[in-house]
């Protein structure tokens, strides 16, 4: 049997790596003006947000987790609960590690809700448009975040702003699939009743998919959440500090009770983060007309 | 009547077909082929095959027919649920299918509302919420609508499930809550898909008694499904009935119950009430012996023994009603036993010519003697016997 | 006919890949030999440097062919807890510090860059530059791109950066990773902007940008953890898991006698990144290049099959 | 103002490190038997996908991909682009590769399926356990990988196997999520018309359940494909070749095309995998009853 | 009849609250507070309140009532879909909410079906699906299964539809899905929550029709909830009608008819078309003068004067009726004019005992003399007036 029945051919030869590189030097070196001011901006709104975030003191933190927890679920023992699964990443030694974290992943998220939620909308209301996005979300999940963080470190500086830029492409395909798919799945009739009574598509989508579709979007957000979270660590491969560093710390040194002390600070922060904005968002649905 | 100006809605050639291959579907009926054999040949459903009809202002337009005759169809093309396949829908002789967007808007918004068969109730809304959907889309203050919704609310009898979810309701009470979100718009038309299927006798005639006085005081023009034939026939004043996708007779109620176009349409209006639709008009005959006063006894009995009846009606001058003279009592006035006057008896049964036959079978089953037919001034128009009444009911 | 009888005694050895070119060249010098003289299957695993060196004490990973001892905090330990062998030396005449770009010293007329800090020799001349290695997070500090996180010297660094007060000026930001580190050190140097960051060298980086070492006090053992001295020259071992020392004492004769240096790694790099050769291919250049190596690793029978197999 | 207001106390100090240090040598010391078998009963499995997967020639492969997505998607259109698509990573010289990377994904992807599904079904079934699952599945997607992989290669040793492990804890969350969200969103009334009908809760699962679920499944089995595919360049981490070691090596170098190359390729296997899974699934469906 | 051993289904004190406090409610209601007052002091919604029955085998017992009464409720306990709040129900003796899962889904697979008031189709599955759904969780056979199911789509009229999706249907066809689905089961008792709502009055009839020979051919048991009072009666061997969750009345439809409860079920029936209801037995008269032929011209004359007829029905030895001799003609045979046999009109309608009213509508209507009603030896029972027709529809 000849060697190319099984071997795929090498004679054939499709080179696009000098095509990206000529095409990355290009970004690097005309480009440079732009992407600084793109890297400023995310600068701003990142360092407005930790701020803030560091201004709040431990003590009031824990009493914000706590009564938001308890108005949300109106069960005092989760409020507890909750409170002190954060009070005990402050006793792990962590708190300010946390704090770091918590501004890029609040970022992150923030931006991934304020891209996905409006284009899985949009993603929606078209069978066209949803095949053509549907690969570049494959894409955005798929690609390995290292082989553009780089380039982009190069071009945006390590720190903060390529990470939380490399987060959002990785977090926000879920929510864009689950909101598309979510409104997708109301009830036809219920839609043909909004449209009977004339509503714009505007209002229909506010006032009937939307809420209708609330249970599967939440599942997306709580998807974002968790894939914003899971790149804590990629983050500080490019020079985030926070739990990500600690993790990558401890890696080094093959501390891996270390390790585990701060992944497990970190999926406090997720669980946490993920009932509040769960019980954000349900009771925010009420607030939704109107 | 038929004033051109008073047409509100008007349905032109109307079809509508599902499925690809709708083209030469559509050549297919229009060269004669009917509904099962497009099905069978291309897999096209034809919902609605070639249907005009006008609705006047004011009135109701009552579509019955087979179940999947296309009726549902018929009037999701009215707001443009559904887009015709071919033909023209006019509403005040303005071809909604040309609307733009923001006409298509205020047309939905003010001009019609719609009941839903299966009621397309909204379950993240509470009944209030669903009720004031409409006004709220329009863009109605919240309170002013939510006053609104609660009038609606208490119209249709749900008072104090204000706040319940639709998932709480039973199947009755989610009905009338689609029936009140339709209500609460106040719009100029009303399409009702069956609206009142699910509802009991007593629920049902309120409901029918409102929609009749919305209609009567507002003016409201109603486009309305039903199965019922009783209520078709009740409610309606103008009455289609579609078979195929086809309207086979449209008719007013009266008519069509006298003339069902054919055997179809009688077996259909079978099971009608006929007493509801059958007014005494329908069913009075001239009375076989009417004398005057003045004309004395001997002439009164001659008349009675020429026309073999035991009884006569007595009229004044004017033709209005006296009342009956029997022909015993036309002997004894002719032997002087008794005057004339005191031998005619006053105390008889009228009725005028539109009343429903219904309405009078518990008069007609204790009458003694036909019952007289009289208009406003006392006139005697004609007579209604008690086989007369009967063979109405038949 | 050697190849046909070995070929069921073929002894296989895993050699670590732990991410960076220099230990891929040296596994396929090693394996290249393996082959022909040892009846050795080389093969690599690729990792990270913690997870293979884990491998290696347990056993998943054969040869490890550049142990950073100092990267490694339990390394000593390890070895005197017998986990695994070490060999000896591969190379040990490495260089690390803080690196600066040459043109930010005396400027390249070549690309317009004017020299930025024209007096900078030491790393406490970089007090007087903190304007110059502007932090883009926080325009009242310089910043100083350290080393990777959890490596040894990053400790070291660290109190460098204290010791010499450059903490008032600068901030001292992590990279997290190598390739983040490199990638700042070139984005900056293919934009011709001021950087210092911890670098070390052999890399093909050093090779192919021209940056220059600041100069720090002479290496003293007490006083280099409290980061007030250069850093000595690492030393770059060999070791393998105790089951392949067992298995295979030809071969790890062999790999004991294995030593190259600094410059000679540094030459296989930038051949791979000029002629963008294969691993194996730049083995087989390298041992052609620097024949005098075979006969100093090997016996003079095995040294043959090697040179026939080169010639092949 | 005091400091502990501001900063959190670092008198109140829990040590987990060291506890989780001690467990973690116990398990290599007390349990190592058990892993190992556990170790090798996975080996065998994957080392059979992987035998199949060499076995295939590179032109049959593509004549399946071309057959499989005709028959399934009636499109000759899209059969030739993924087919092409395929060949492009056999002519970008990166045939070799990605076979392995393939196997080690397959495997994922099926040990993924076959604990997701089942899990989310019983998930559905209970408020009690989802409240009790779903912290675990935020661990399992937050909890960075690189800080039990560590341990866990201390355990399995480095290869496949772990890193089969570590690409499964991370890709069935959304399956498991998905699949219960999407059975509890089914219609109340159909599911009491199955009950009503004598079935039990089997064929009430089967026949009506998992059917009405089945898009919102979908889109859970494709989270579950992006975040297995999304865990190759950190399988090449503990010691998978592949695609993934392809982009690792390219990252170290700063050659950014030569990453792109390979991140491209296995975007390629993520959209053409996607899409012939939810082709067989849909497919699959007509033949779930009976 | 009422033999113990032919109840097949018992409801005893079935209450069924929704809400949290059920305990509270429940004292509540105990207590004596009706639905309202619960449903503002606990918001406890109570839908069922000890309702209690008995039903025959072979028998259907219809549910009528105000919307949200209760009667889907009622029902959906019957199956156990809903879990009563207190009360037993016994199929043939034996507790349903005794049984283990085994016996219940034994008891849900070949004893009880049910037709949802929404219908609960399958969107998934296609009619054919749907239709043998009940049978495929049974186990039977692909091929047996998809046999049977085409044959009740054809009983249901849907011949064709097989392969359509649900989605493709009109209302009227999806409610005819859910029919199918329930007798395609063949179970021993048939729970219908408004099967025929949506349908047109020619299905309707159709499907009234094979429900009564279903329950008459194969000894069914149906339950039958419907807002149509002409059905209930038409259908109904027993009547129940509901109340804010209570049974306000229950009885065949005759009695009910005869003698409604109170003035809610009166106002409730009132729709009725009663010459449904009423048949013959419950409006003929005795006959006011009957002759029997021996007794000759003058006897009947005698008669007919003391009872101020003008008219007598003329019968033989055995009571067995032979005609009926006017005033003129028994004048004529005592002048000897003619014979008495001659003079006797032989050509008289006659009607039986449980002839339904309104099939005697036509009859009467035509009748010159009342209508004489006899029982299989054409003996003489009584006689239905004209008048007695008349007003027994009112
Ligand atoms: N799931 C539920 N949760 C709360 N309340 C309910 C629920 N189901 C029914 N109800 C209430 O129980 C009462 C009886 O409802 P049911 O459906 O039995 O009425 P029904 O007699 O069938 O009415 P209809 O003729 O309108 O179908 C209603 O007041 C209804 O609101
Ligand atoms: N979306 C659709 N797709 C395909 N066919 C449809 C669709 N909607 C309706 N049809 C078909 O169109 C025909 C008419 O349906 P329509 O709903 O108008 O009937 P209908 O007269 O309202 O019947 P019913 O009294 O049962 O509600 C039916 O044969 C139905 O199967
Ligand atoms: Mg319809
Ligand atoms: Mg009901």
């Amino acid at each position: 049997m000849p060697d190319w029945l099984i071997a795929f051919p090498s004679s054939i030869k499709l080179n696009i790596s000098d095509p990206i590189d000529r095409f990355i030097d290009y970004l690097i070196t005309e480009w440079d003006a732009f992407f600084n001011s793109i890297t400023n901006g995310l600068r701003v709104f990142l360092n407005s947000i930790g701020y803030v975030i560091e201004m709040i003191p431990w003590w009031l933190l824990i009493a914000i987790v706590f009564v938001l927890t308890w108005r949300m679920s109106k069960k005092i023992g989760k409020a507890i609960l909750y409170s002190l699964l954060i009070f005990s990443i402050g006793a792990m030694g962590l708190w300010e590690l946390m704090n770091t974290t918590l501004s890029i992943i609040i970022a992150s998220v923030i931006i991934s809700i304020i891209i996905g939620f409006p284009t899985g909308v949009l993603v929606s209301s078209s069978d066209r448009l949803d095949s053509i996005v549907r690969p570049i979300l494959d894409t955005m999940q798929t690609m390995p975040s290292f082989v553009y963080l780089i380039p982009a470190a190069m071009l945006l500086g390590l720190g903060n702003v390529p990470a939380v830029l490399a987060t959002t492409i990785y977090a926000v395909p879920p929510l864009i699939r689950l909101t598309s798919h979510g409104i997708r799945q109301v009830d036809r009739e219920v839609i043909e009743a909004a449209t009977a009574f004339g509503s714009t598509k505007w209002q229909s989508l506010i006032k009937v998919k939307i809420p209708q579709a609330m249970p599967t979007i939440m599942t997306g957000v709580n998807q974002t959440i968790m894939m914003a979270i899971s790149m804590v660590v990629t983050g500080s491969m490019i020079g985030v500090t926070g739990l990500g560093q600690e993790v990558l710390i401890s890696i080094n040194r093959l501390q891996a009770g270390r390790g585990f002390t701060a992944g497990i600070a970190i999926v406090i922060m997720a669980i946490v983060i993920d009932r509040l904005t769960q019980g954000i968002i349900k009771k925010g649905e009420a607030f939704i007309d109107e | 009547m038929n004033n051109k100006n008073n047409i509100i809605l008007e349905v032109k050639n109307l079809s509508k077909l599902f499925g690809k291959n709708k083209v030469p579907a559509f050549e297919m009926i229009k060269n004669g082929s009917d509904k099962r054999e497009v099905a069978k040949k291309l897999g096209v459903t034809v919902a609605v095959n070639d249907v005009s009809f006008q609705v006047e202002r004011g009135k109701i337009f009552v579509l019955i027919g087979l179940s999947g005759s296309g009726k549902s169809t018929v009037v999701r093309c009215l707001n443009l649920l559904q887009k015709p396949t071919s033909g023209d829908i006019l509403f005040e002789g303005k071809s909604i299918l040309s609307f733009d967007k923001k006409e298509l808007l205020e047309y939905r918004r003010y001009k019609v509302s719609m009941v839903f068969q299966s009621f397309g109730l909204m379950s993240h809304r509470n009944v209030l919420e669903n009720v004031a959907y409409g006004l709220e889309v329009r863009g109605t203050k919240k309170a002013e609508r939510g006053n609104r919704a609660r009038e609606i609310i208490k119209l249709v009898g749900l008072e104090g499930w204000e706040d319940k979810s639709i998932s709480q309701l039973s199947g009755g009470m989610r009905q009338r809550v689609g029936i009140a979100r339709a209500l609460a718009n106040d719009p100029e038309i009303l399409l009702m898909d069956e609206p009142f299927s699910a509802l009991d006798p007593l629920v049902r005639s309120d409901m029918q008694f409102e929609l009749l006085s919305l209609q009567k005081k507002l003016n409201k023009t109603v486009v309305f499904i039903t199965h019922d034939i009783n209520e078709a026939f009740k409610l309606g004043d103008m009455v289609a009935i579609m078979k195929d996708g086809k309207i086979i007779q449209m008719d007013t109620p009266e008519n069509m119950a006298a003339n069902p176009a054919n055997e179809y349409v009688e077996n259909f209006i079978n099971s009608v009430d006929k007493g509801q639709i059958y007014s005494v008009k329908h069913i009075m005959q001239t009375p076989s012996c009417m004398i005057r006063i003045k004309d004395g006894a001997n002439n009164a009995l001659k008349q009675m023994r020429d026309n073999s009846v035991s009884s006569a009606y007595v009229v004044g001058e004017n033709l209005e009603l006296i009342g009956i003279l029997t022909i015993d009592d036309a002997m004894r006035v002719r032997t002087g036993e008794i005057s004339i006057q005191d031998a005619i008896i006053r105390d008889i049964l009228t009725t005028n010519e539109d009343t429903l036959v219904s309405d009078l079978l518990s008069v007609a089953a204790s009458a003694k003697y036909p019952i007289a037919v009289v208009d406003e001034d006392n006139c005697l128009k004609g007579i209604v016997s008690k086989a007369a009444v009967l063979s109405s009911l038949v | 006919g050697d190849a046909d009888t070995g070929y069921a005694k073929q002894i296989k050895a895993v050699f670590a890949d732990a991410g960076w070119d220099s230990i891929r060249f040296h596994n396929a010098v090693a394996s290249f030999i393996g082959g022909a003289a040892y009846n050795i299957a080389g093969e690599d695993i690729p990792g990270t440097t913690p997870i293979t060196y884990n491998g290696l004490i347990s056993g998943d990973v054969d040869v490890y062919m550049e142990v950073w001892v100092d990267n490694l905090p339990t390394y000593h330990d390890d070895v005197r807890a017998g986990k695994f062998k070490e060999l000896g030396v591969n190379f040990d005449d490495n260089k690390q510090g803080l690196y600066v770009p040459r043109y930010v010293i005396e400027g390249d007329p070549e690309r317009g860059i004017e020299p930025m800090a024209p007096d900078l020799r030491t790393v406490e001349d970089l007090r007087k530059y903190s304007h110059v290695f502007k932090d883009p997070d926080d325009n009242t500090k310089g910043r100083i791109y350290g080393a990777i996180s959890g490596w040894e010297v990053d400790t070291v660094m660290r109190n460098k950066y204290k010791f010499y007060g450059l903490d008032e000026y600068y901030n001292y930001f992590d990279p997290g990773s190598e390739a983040a580190s490199v990638a700042a050190i070139t984005a900056a140097y293919n934009k011709g902007e001021p950087i210092v960051a911890y670098h070390w060298d052999p890399t093909w980086l050093t090779g192919k940008l021209d940056l220059v070492l600041l100069e720090d006090a002479p290496y003293d053992p007490e006083l280099y953890p409290l980061g007030q001295t250069e850093c000595p020259s690492m030393n770059i071992t060999i070791c393998v898991s105790n089951e392949f020392y067992e298995k295979a004492p030809d071969f790890v004769d062999f790999l004991r006698k294995y030593r190259t240096s600094s410059a000679l790694t540094a030459e296989a790099l930038a051949y791979i990144e000029d002629n963008d050769a294969s691993m194996e291919e730049t083995a087989k250049w390298f041992l052609k290049e620097h024949d005098e190596l075979i006969d100093q690793w090997l016996p003079e029978d095995k040294a043959k099959l090697v040179r026939n197999k080169l010639s092949q």
